[in-house]
C-alpha cells in the first residue's frame, strides 16, 4: 500500500520536485520490496479485498509468491533506473522532458505493481494497457527524435496487436466462468484452449522470438534508464502473465511442447542476432531474447512435466527460470546503465567508433565486464546459479526419461550452444568497446560519469555478486515461488544442492581474486617493461588496425546466415595503389523486413484501393447507397424466408 | 374515383418518362413541376368529404413543388446560364429504355406483393417505384445540380405515392409534417443550389470532387 | 410536461437567437440553454417520468438511457461556442446559434418520439437543421460538403420514409390500423405481414444506417465532419448518429416482435463489420486528421451496430459505448479543432510538432485518441470489452475476430495520424504566434470536462446510468 | 584432516603432472620423425624460465590483462578438481558438478579472450574471434556428450556418471570426445601450437603479446586442460568400476599415456585443417555424441 502511494504521489509531484520524486520513488520500492520479501519468506499470501469498486468490479489483491519474485525485480530496478535517470535525463540536459520522464516513470512502475497484484480480469487488463502505453512515452521521451518515435510507434503498435489477443483471452474468460475473478482454475478443462491466447499476448510482450519485431529498436532508442526498465522487468510481465496463466489454467497438451521450442528458438537465435549487432544497446536488447528464451525453456519443461506425470524435475527447471528472472533482470539493467554511460561520456552507441575506453571510465568498464560475466551465465555470478538449476531440471528430465526427454534433451543442447555463443557476444561487447586503443576521438574524449550513474550500476552489481555467492538465502525463496505455480506435493528444494554450489562459488571467487592479485604483485614485482602492442612486427600499429567486432563475430555470424541475411556493400580497393575501399555491413531485421514489411505492404495496397472509392463524386455515392440497399435486401432475402 | 387516381397516377408515370427522356433542363423542370402538381391535387381527390386541413396541405404542396422550387431552380439556371444537360454519365436513351423497364417491372413487382383488396387494382405501388427508380436514374446518371435535383423530388414524389396508401390509417397532422418536411428539404436544397452556383459559378457537379479519401 | 419543455426550451431559444440584435451577446443564449437542457435532462434521469404507453412523445426509457450524453455534449460544445465565435467575429452567427438551438430541440424531439412518422419527420429536421451549420465556414468546399450531405442524407432518410410506409403498411395488410406508434406495432406483433416487415426492416436500415453514417452510405461523412467547425462534428458525431441509431434499435424491436429476430441479427453483425472494416481501411491510409476522426466515427456507429445485434447484453453494451463514445468524441473534435485553427492546415503533412504550439489541446488530442481507441480506464474500453465478451460469449467468435483485427488496425492509423501531428518540429505555416487562435481557458475547459466525464464513466459507471440502460434494454426486450 | 590432505595431494598431483602431456606429445611427434626432438620435461624447463622472467606489458593493456590470466588458470584448475580421479573420486562432489566443470571452461575461456583483446592487437582478436566461435560447436558437442553419459546412468554427477556404455555407444562417445579433445586444445587439425604463422593459429594468436609469469600461467593451464580432457575422455570409455583401486589408477594413467600418444600420432600424421572445414569436423564430432545420447535413450531409461 506505501508503495503504491509513493508511488502515485510520485506521479502528482514528479514533474516539479525532482529530489523529492527520487525520495519517493526509492522509498516506494523499499516498501514494494519488503512486500515481497514478507510474503517470499513467509510464505503466506497476501490478501486484499475491497468494498470500492472500479469499473463495477470490487478491488481484489491478491501477493502470492510467484507475483512476489516479479514484483521484487520491479522494486529493484524501478528505484535504480529512477536514481539512474537523475544523472542520465536531468533537469538541466532535457528541461522539457525530464519531468514528464518522471512521471511516466512512476507511472509505468505503478501499473506494473498493479498488474502485479490484479487479481481481476478486468483489472489485470487495465494495469497492463496503462504499463503499455506509459512505455511508449517514455521511450519517446525525446520527442524531437525521429528513430525513438518510429521505434516506440512500433512498439506501441505490437503491443496493441498483444493487448488485443488478451481482450480476446480475458473475455472468453470471463464468458466461459461468468466473472473477472482471477484465480485457480485447473479442473474447469474447458478453458484449455484459452492458453493459445494468452501465448499471443503475452509472447509478444516478452519478445519472444518470432515476435520480437518491436523489441530491438525500442529497447535501442529509448534513453538507457527505460532501456534496463524495459529489458530488465517490462518484458518479464509478458513471462508473468504466461507463467501465472499456465499455472492457473489448464493447458493444452501441444502447449508445453511449443513453448519449450519457442524458448530454444529464441535463445539460439536471440544470441545470434546481437552478436552480429553493431549497436550496443541493440546487441543488449537482442540478448533479452535469448534470456526469455532460457526463462520460456524452464517453463516449458515445468510444463512438460506438470502434463507427464508431474515429476519434480520440472519445478527445479521452473525454479531455475524464475531465479533468472531476477538475474537477467539485474544483470540486463547493469550492462543498459553501463550503455547508457558509454553512450552518456562519448555520444555515440555504435560499437566500431568506441574502443579503449577503460581508461577514462574505469569504473563503468569494470561494472559493464561484470554484468557481462553475469549474463553470460558464467561463475561464480548469479547468472550461473539460475542457469545451473534450469540445466539441472533439464537434465534430470532427460534421464527421467519418457516422452519430455524428447523435448528436454534438445533444449538443453540448444541452451549450451546459446551459452556459448552468449560468451562470444560479450567477449566483443565489453572487449571492442573498453579494451584496445580509442577507435574515434568520440572514444577518445570520453570521461567517467557521475555516482548518480554507477551508484545504481554498483548496486546491481552487488546484488548480482550476492545471488551468485549466496545463493542458498534466495533459493527457498524461488522454490517456494515455484511451489505456488502449480500446488504440488513435491518439494523442490532438496532436489538441488545450493548450498554446495555456493560454497564452491565463494571457493572460486576467493581463488579468483587471489591469483589474480598474486599474479599482479609477481608482475610488478620488478617493473614491468612498458611497449607498444607487438603486432607481429608493424612498427606502429594504429587503432584501425585492430579487430573490429564485425570480424569478431564473423565466423559465427556465418553459421547463421541463413536468419540474419546479412546485406554487404564491399567496394573492393583496384590497382596498385589503390585510393579508397570500403566494406559495409548491415544486419536487416530478418522478421520485420521479410516477414512484417509484405504483410503490411499488403493491407496498405488494400487500404489505397479501397481509399480511392471515395473520389468525391456524388453520383457514385447514391449508387453505393443503392448497392447498401440492395445487399442488404439480398441478405434479408437470403436470411428471411425459413 | 380510384380511375380518376390512377389516371393522374399514370400521368405522373408518363412526366417520369419525360424527365428521363429530355436533355433540356427547363423540360425535366417543367415535368417534375407538373408532377407536383399532379401529386396536390391527389389527397382531396381520395377524401370522399371536404377536410380543410387536407386542401391547405394540398395547396402547399401544389404551391411549392409546382411553382417555388422550379422557380427557385430556372433562376439559378438563368443565373448560369446552362440549357441542356451535357454528356449525362447514363445516356437519354438509355435511361428512357431503363425507366420504362422500371416502369414494367415496378408493374410486375406490384402483382407480386401482398396487396389489401381495395389497393389491389389501384396504380399507386407501380407508380410509387417506378418514380423512386426515375429519381435514383436521374440521380445516378445526370451532373448537371439541377437534374439531380430533380431526380430527388422525383423519388420523393414516388414515397408520396406510397404514402397515399395509408391516407386514411395515419393522421394528418403526421401526413403534413412528413409534407412540411418534403417541401424544407427541397428548399434547402434549392437554397444550397443556389449558393453553389454562385461559388463555383456553375451547376456542373463533376466539379465538386475536391473533397476525396 | 417537462419531456415537451426539452424540445421546446432549445426552438424558444432558437427563435430568441434569430431575433437577437447583439453579435456578441448571442452566442451566450447557447450554454443558458444547454445548462437548462441538461439540467431538466439530468432530473429526468434520476426521477424519470411515466409514460402513457400510447402517447406518440415521451421521456421512455430508451430517450432517458441516451438523451442526456447528448444534452451534456452539447452543453460543452455551447460553453466552446462561446469562445469559438469570439474568434470568428468574421461571420456572421445568428443563424449558426439559432440552428445550434433548433438542432439541440429537435434532437430531444428525435430521441423522444415514439411514434414512427413523428421520429422521421424529427430526423428530417434535424438534417435540415444542421445544413446552415455545415457551411458554416461559407468556403467552397464547405458548401460541396453540404451538398453531398444533403443529396446523399436526403436520399436516405427518404428510404426511411418509405420503410416507415412500408412498415405501416405491414400493419394495414396484418389486419392492424397502421397505428404508428411503436408500442402499437410492437402489440401487434406476429400480426404484421412478414414480407413487408422485411421490407421495411431494409429500407429502415438503410435510411437511418444512412444518418448513422454505416458503410457504404457513410460517404458524406468525411466531408461534412472535415469542414463543419468542431463543435459541429462533435454534435454529428455523438448527437444526430445517436437519434439514427435509437431509430434503429426502436424499429429492430418492431421487426423482432413480428418474430424477424434472426434476421435483423444477421444483417446487423453484417452491416456493423462490414463498416469497420471499411472505416479501418481508410484510417490506415488516412492524412487529413478531420476527416481521420469521420472515419473513426463510422468505426464506431459499426460497433454500436454488432452490440445491437447481440441481444439483451449486447444492446445494453451499446447504449454504454453511446455515452463513452459520445463523450470522447466530442473532446476529440474539440481539441481537433483548436488544432486545426492555430495549425492552419488540415493534413499530416502540412501539421506537425502541435504539442509545442497548442500544448493543452495537443494532450488532449491524445488521450482522446487514446480514449476512442479503448485504453482502459475510458469508458470506451470496458463497453468495447463487453461486446466482445457477449460476442464470444453468444457464439460469434468469427465476428468477435473480424472486430478485434479492425480495431487493431484502426488503432494503426489512428495512432499514426494523431502522432504525427502531435510530434516533431512545428511547421512554418503553423500561425502559433496569432494571439485570436492561441489556445483560451474556453476552448479547452469543455474538451478537458468531457474527457473526465469519459473517464468517471469508465472508472465508476453510476447506479442511475446502469438502471436506465436496463430499463431500456426491457423496453427493447419486453419478453426475456 | 583426512580431507586437507587429500586436497592438498590431488592439487599436487594436477600441478605437477600437467606439464609432462605436452611434452609427451612432442616427443612422439619427434619419434614419428625419426628426430630426438626436445627433453619431456622440456615444459618444465621453460615454464621455470617464463617465471623468473621480467614483464613487456603493452600500453594498451589494462589489469585485466594480468588478471585474465590468472583467473583462467584457476578456473582451469577448480575444474580439474571436479573431475575425479577413478577411483578416488573428486575433491569436490555433488549433484550437477559436471555443469560447473564445463562452465568453469567457459570461464577460462572468457578470460583468455579478454586478456588477448586487451593489446588491441588484430592477430590476437583473430585468435580470440575463432577461439569464442569454434567453442560453440565444441561446448554443444560437450554437453551432448555429458547428457549422453547422465541418461545412461540416469546421474548428473561427474563421480557417478562416468560409467561407461557398452559397445558402440562408448565408441561414438570416444570419438566425438577426442576430436572435441583436439579442438578445446588447439591441437591439430585444428590449431597448430608449432607453427609461428600466426594467421594459421588459434591458441598462439591469442597469446603472443604475453610474457613471462602470465605467459607460464597460461602454458600450464593450457596444460592441465589438455590432462582434463583426457581423463574426461578415459573415464567416459574406459569401464573402472570393477577394479580394484591401484588397478584402476593404473590403467587410467594408461589411458591417459595412449590419449596423449594418439594425439601426437594424429598431430604428426594430420595436417591442419583449413579453417572453413574446422565447423565441419566439429560438427561431426557432435554427431558422435548426438547418436552416442540416441543409443543411451535406447538402451537406457525408456
Amino acid at each position: 500500500m506505501l508503495a503504491g502511494g509513493c508511488l502515485a504521489t510520485g506521479v502528482v509531484v514528479g514533474p516539479r520536485l525532482a529530489r523529492t520524486w527520487i525520495g519517493l520513488t526509492v522509498t516506494a520500492a523499499v516498501a514494494a520490496l519488503g512486500a515481497a520479501a514478507v510474503v517470499l519468506a513467509g510464505g503466506t499470501d497476501w490478501e486484499w479485498r475491497s468494498g470500492f469498486a472500479v469499473a463495477g468490479e470490487p478491488l481484489h489483491a491478491r501477493l502470492d509468491a510467484m507475483s512476489a519474485i516479479f514484483l521484487a525485480l520491479v522494486a529493484v530496478v524501478g528505484g535504480a533506473s529512477a536514481v539512474y535517470s537523475r544523472g542520465y535525463w536531468s533537469d538541466e540536459g532535457y528541461p522539457d522532458s525530464a519531468p514528464r520522464g518522471r512521471r511516466w516513470l512512476s507511472a509505468m512502475v505503478l501499473a506494473m505493481v498493479w498488474v502485479l497484484l490484479a487479481s481481476n480480469g478486468l483489472h489485470f487488463l487495465i494495469g497492463w494497457e496503462l504499463f503499455t502505453v506509459s512505455a511508449y512515452f517514455l521511450v519517446t521521451l525525446d520527442r524531437g527524435e525521429r528513430d525513438a518515435r518510429a521505434a516506440g510507434w512500433l512498439y506501441l503498435a505490437a503491443s496493441h496487436l498483444g493487448t488485443l489477443c488478451l481482450f480476446a483471452f480475458f473475455g472468453l474468460l470471463a464468458a466461459r466462468t461468468g466473472s473477472w475473478e482471477l484465480g485457480p482454475m485447473r479442473e474447469n478443462t474447458a478453458l484449455a484452449p484459452l492458453f493459445w491466447l494468452a501465448l499471443a499476448g503475452f509472447a509478444v510482450k516478452g519478445g519472444v522470438f518470432p515476435a520480437h519485431v518491436w523489441l530491438p529498436s525500442a529497447h535501442a532508442n529509448a534513453p538507457s534508464h527505460v532501456s534496463a526498465l524495459m529489458s530488465g522487468v517490462a518484458i518479464k510481465m509478458g513471462i508473468y502473465g504466461l507463467v501465472r496463466f499456465s499455472g492457473w489454467l489448464p493447458v493444452p497438451a501441444a502447449a508445453p511442447w511449443v513453448v519449450i521450442g519457442l524458448g530454444a528458438v529464441s535463445a539460439v537465435l536471440g544470441i545470434a542476432f546481437a552478436l552480429v549487432q553493431n549497436d550496443l544497446k541493440r546487441l543488449l536488447a537482442y540478448c533479452s531474447v535469448e534470456n526469455v528464451g532460457i526463462i520460456l525453456v524452464g517453463l516449458g519443461a515445468a510444463m512438460l512435466a506438470a502434463t507427464h506425470g508431474d515429476g519434480p524435475w520440472g519445478r527445479l527447471a521452473l525454479a531455475g527460470a524464475l531465479l533468472h528472472v531476477w538475474n537477467h533482470g539485474l544483470a540486463k539493467s547493469l550492462l543498459f546503465f553501463g550503455a547508457g554511460s558509454v553512450l552518456h561520456a562519448t555520444g555515440t552507441r555504435e560499437i566500431t567508433r568506441l574502443g579503449g575506453l577503460w581508461r577514462a571510465m574505469p569504473r563503468t568498464a569494470g561494472l559493464f565486464a561484470l554484468g557481462a560475466v553475469a549474463i553470460c551465465g558464467l561463475p561464480p555470478l548469479n547468472g550461473f546459479v539460475g542457469e545451473w538449476l534450469v540445466y539441472l531440471g533439464l537434465f534430470d528430465g532427460a534421464t527421467a526419461g519418457g516422452r519430455p526427454a524428447w523435448g528436454v534433451a534438445p533444449a538443453a543442447i540448444a541452451l549450451a550452444t546459446a551459452g556459448a555463443l552468449a560468451l562470444a557476444t560479450f567477449v566483443k561487447a565489453s572487449a571492442v568497446v573498453f579494451l584496445g586503443a580509442p577507435r574515434t576521438k568520440l572514444a577518445m574524449d570520453a570521461h567517467e560519469s557521475g555516482p548518480w550513474l554507477w551508484g545504481p550500476m554498483l548496486a546491481l552489481a552487488g546484488l548480482c555478486a550476492t545471488i551468485g555467492l549466496a545463493p542458498f538465502f534466495f533459493w527457498p525463496l524461488v522454490a517456494r515461488a515455484a511451489g505456488a505455480w502449480r500446488p504440488s506435493a513435491m518439494a523442490v528444494e532438496p532436489l538441488a544442492p545450493v548450498a554446495t554450489l555456493g560454497l564452491a562459488n565463494v571457493v572460486l571467487a576467493l581463488f579468483f581474486v587471489g591469483a589474480a592479485a598474486w599474479l599482479w604483485r609477481r608482475v610488478h614485482a620488478e617493473g614491468p617493461r612498458p611497449a607498444p602492442t607487438w603486432d607481429c612486427g608493424y612498427a606502429a600499429p594504429t587503432p584501425r588496425m585492430q579487430y573490429t567486432g564485425g570480424s569478431f563475430g564473423g565466423i559465427a555470424a556465418t553459421w547463421f546466415s541463413w536468419a540474419l541475411q546479412i546485406e554487404r556493400t564491399v567496394h573492393r580497393p583496384r590497382g596498385p595503389f589503390p585510393v579508397s575501399a570500403s566494406r559495409v555491413e548491415r544486419v536487416p531485421e530478418s522478421v520485420l523486413e521479410w516477414v512484417v514489411a509484405p504483410v503490411a505492404g499488403l493491407v496498405m495496397r488494400a487500404s489505397a484501393a479501397v481509399r480511392r472509392l471515395q473520389h468525391g463524386r456524388l453520383q457514385f455515392y447514391i449508387v453505393y447507397l443503392v448497392a447498401g440497399l440492395a445487399g442488404l435486401g439480398l441478405l434479408v432475402l437470403l436470411e428471411g424466408n425459413p | 374515383m380510384t380511375n380518376a387516381i390512377n389516371l393522374l397516377v399514370g400521368l405522373a408515370m408518363g412526366l417520369n418518362l419525360i424527365a428521363l427522356g429530355s436533355g433540356r433542363l427547363p423540360a425535366i423542370i417543367r415535368a417534375m413541376a407538373v408532377q407536383g402538381v399532379v401529386l396536390g391535387l391527389m389527397p382531396p381527390l381520395m377524401e370522399t368529404h371536404f377536410d380543410w386541413m387536407v386542401t391547405l396541405v394540398a395547396v402547399v404542396t401544389v404551391a411549392v413543388k409546382g411553382f417555388v422550387i422550379p422557380g427557385l431552380l430556372q433562376r439559378a439556371l438563368r443565373a448560369a446560364n446552362i440549357e441542356r444537360e451535357v454528356e449525362p454519365s447514363i445516356g437519354f436513351v438509355p435511361s428512357l429504355l431503363l425507366g420504362a423497364g422500371g416502369t414494367i417491372a415496378a408493374m410486375a413487382l406490384a402483382r407480386v406483393l401482398p396487396l389489401l383488396p381495395e389497393h389491389a387494382g389501384s396504380l399507386l405501388v407501380p407508380g410509387s417505384l417506378a418514380s423512386v427508380l426515375t429519381g435514383f436514374v436521374l440521380l445516378i446518371g445526370r451532373s448537371k445540380a439541377i437534374s439531380q435535383v430533380c431526380g430527388y423530388l422525383i423519388l420523393e414524389n414516388g414515397i408520396y405515392l406510397f404514402g397515399l396508401l395509408l391516407i386514411r390509417a395515419t393522421p394528418l397532422l403526421v401526413e403534413a409534417g412528413i409534407l412540411l418536411d418534403l417541401t424544407v428539404g427541397v428548399f434547402v436544397i434549392g437554397i444550397i443550389v443556389d449558393r453553389i452556383q454562385r461559388a463555383f459559378d456553375s451547376l456542373d457537379t463533376r466539379k465538386l470532387t475536391v473533397l476525396r479519401e | 410536461m417537462i419531456p415537451l419543455l426539452l424540445i421546446l426550451i432549445p426552438l424558444a431559444g432558437a427563435a430568441l437567437a434569430a431575433v437577437w440584435p447583439s453579435e456578441r451577446g448571442r452566442p451566450w443564449l447557447l450554454p443558458a440553454v444547454g445548462a437548462v437542457h441538461c439540467a431538466l435532462c439530468l432530473w429526468l434521469l434520476v426521477n424519470p417520468p411515466v409514460v402513457a404507453p400510447n402517447a406518440w412523445w415521451g421521456f421512455d426509457p430508451i430517450a432517458r438511457a441516451v438523451l442526456p450524453v447528448v444534452s451534456l455534449l452539447f452543453l460543452a460544445c455551447a460553453a466552446y461556442a462561446v469562445s469559438y465565435l469570439r474568434v470568428r467575429t468574421e461571420r456572421r452567427n445568428r443563424v449558426f446559434v439559432a440552428s445550434l438551438l433548433a438542432l439541440l430541440g429537435l434532437l430531444s424531439a428525435g430521441h423522444q418520439a415514439r411514434h414512427l412518422g413523428l421520429l422521421w419527420i424529427t430526423t428530417e429536421a434535424v438534417t435540415l437543421a444542421a445544413v446552415p451549420l455545415l457551411h458554416f465556414n461559407g468556403t467552397s468546399r464547405a458548401y460541396e460538403a453540404t451538398w453531398k450531405y444533403l443529396l446523399v442524407g436526403g436520399t436516405g432518410i427518404a428510404l426511411s420514409l418509405l420503410g416507415s410506409f412500408c412498415l405501416g403498411y405491414a400493419s394495414l395488410h396484418g389486419g392492424g390500423t397502421g397505428d404508428l406508434t411503436f408500442t402499437a406495432l410492437m402489440a401487434q406483433g406476429a400480426g404484421l405481414s412478414r414480407p413487408w416487415v422485411l421490407i421495411a426492416w431494409v429500407l429502415l436500415l438503410a435510411g437511418y444506417g444512412t444518418k448513422m453514417g454505416l458503410a457504404p452510405m457513410h460517404t458524406w461523412k468525411p466531408d461534412a465532419y472535415g469542414e463543419a467547425p468542431g463543435i459541429v462534428g462533435a454534435l454529428l458525431a455523438g448527437g444526430v448518429t445517436t437519434v439514427a441509431f435509437t431509430a434503429v434499435l426502436r424499429v429492430r424491436a418492431v421487426v423482432d416482435a413480428a418474430g424477424a429476430g434472426a434476421v435483423t441479427g444477421r444483417t446487423l453483425v453484417a452491416i456493423g463489420l462490414f463498416s469497420m472494416l471499411v472505416a479501418a481501411l481508410f484510417l490506415l491510409g488516412t492524412r487529413d486528421f478531420k476527416r481521420m476522426l469521420a472515419y473513426s466515427s463510422v468505426e464506431h456507429m459499426g460497433i454500436l451496430v454488432i452490440g445491437a445485434a447481440l441481444g439483451r447484453l449486447g444492446v445494453w453494451a451499446a447504449l454504454f459505448h453511446v455515452w463513452g463514445n459520445s463523450l470522447a468524441k466530442g473532446a476529440l473534435f474539440l481539441s481537433a479543432g483548436n488544432i486545426r485553427r492555430a495549425a492552419g492546415g488540415r493534413t499530416v503533412d502540412d501539421v506537425s510538432g502541435m504539442s509545442a504550439i497548442t500544448p493543452q489541446s495537443a494532450a488532449i488530442f491524445v488521450t482522446g485518441m487514446f480514449a476512442v481507441t479503448a485504453l482502459p480506464p475510458f469508458a470506451p474500453f470496458f463497453s468495447e470489452l463487453r461486446v466482445v465478451r457477449v460476442a464470444l460469449g453468444s457464439g460469434h467468435a468469427p465476428a468477435a475476430g473480424m472486430f478485434l483485427a479492425c480495431l487493431l488496425f484502426a488503432f494503426f492509423g489512428l495512432t499514426r495520424v494523431v502522432f504525427a501531428i502531435v510530434d516533431g518540429r512545428p511547421k512554418p505555416a503553423a500561425r502559433g504566434g496569432d494571439k485570436r487562435l492561441r489556445e483560451s481557458a474556453g476552448v479547452v475547459i469543455p474538451p478537458l470536462l468531457l474527457l473526465g466525464l469519459a473517464l468517471w464513466l469508465g472508472l465508476a459507471t453510476p447506479e442511475v446510468l446502469r438502471d436506465s440502460w436496463t430499463a431500456a434494454v426491457d423496453q427493447l426486450f419486453p419478453t426475456p | 584432516m583426512i580431507a586437507v590432505v587429500d586436497f592438498v595431494l590431488r592439487l599436487a598431483l594436477w600441478l605437477v603432472l600437467a606439464p609432462l602431456l605436452p611434452g609427451l606429445i612432442t616427443k612422439v611427434k619427434a619419434w614419428v620423425a625419426g628426430r630426438r626432438g626436445p627433453p619431456v620435461l622440456q615444459l618444465y624447463y621453460d615454464l621455470a624460465r617464463l617465471w623468473r622472467k621480467s614483464v613487456v606489458l603493452s600500453t594498451l593493456a589494462s589489469p585485466g590483462f594480468v588478471a585474465g590470466p590468472a583467473v583462467a588458470w584457476v578456473a582451469v584448475l577448480g575444474a580439474a578438481l571436479l573431475m575425479p580421479l577413478g577411483p578416488a573420486g573428486g575433491a569436490l562432489s555433488f549433484k550437477g558438478d559436471v555443469l560447473l566443470l564445463i562452465y568453469l571452461l567457459a570461464v577460462a575461456r572468457f578470460c583468455t579472450a579478454w586478456a588477448a583483446l586487451e593489446t588491441g592487437s588484430a592477430f590476437e582478436g583473430m585468435g580470440a574471434a575463432r577461439e569464442v566461435s569454434y567453442a560453440v560447436l565444441a561446448e554443444a558437442a560437450l554437453i551432448t556428450a555429458v547428457l549422453s553419459l547422465s541418461v545412461q546412468t540416469g546421474s548428473v554427477t561427474l563421480a557417478t556418471m562416468l560409467v561407461p556404455a557398452a559397445g558402440a555407444g562408448a565408441v561414438l562417445l570416444a570419438a566425438g570426445l577426442f576430436t572435441v579433445l583436439l579442438a578445446e586444445n588447439c591441437r591439430v587439425p585444428f590449431d597448430d601450437p608449432t607453427t609461428h604463422l600466426e594467421l594459421t593459429m588459434i591458441h598462439e594468436a591469442m597469446v603472443l603479446d604475453h610474457s613471462g609469469p602470465p605467459f607460464a600461467v597460461i602454458l600450464h593451464g593450457a596444460s592441465l586442460k589438455l590432462l582434463l580432457f583426457a581423463l574426461l575422455l578415459c573415464q567416459a570409455v574406459l569401464p573402472l568400476g570393477g577394479l580394484t583401486p591401484p588397478v584402476a589408477a593404473a590403467v587410467l594413467a594408461a589411458g591417459v599415456l595412449v590419449v596423449t600418444v594418439g594425439v601426437g600420432l594424429v598431430e604428426s600424421l594430420l595436417a591442419r585443417l583449413a579453417f572453413r572445414r574446422v565447423p565441419l569436423l566439429l560438427t561431426t564430432a557432435f554427431l558422435f555424441c548426438l547418436f552416442a545420447l540416441l543409443l543411451a535413450w535406447r538402451g537406457g531409461a525408456v
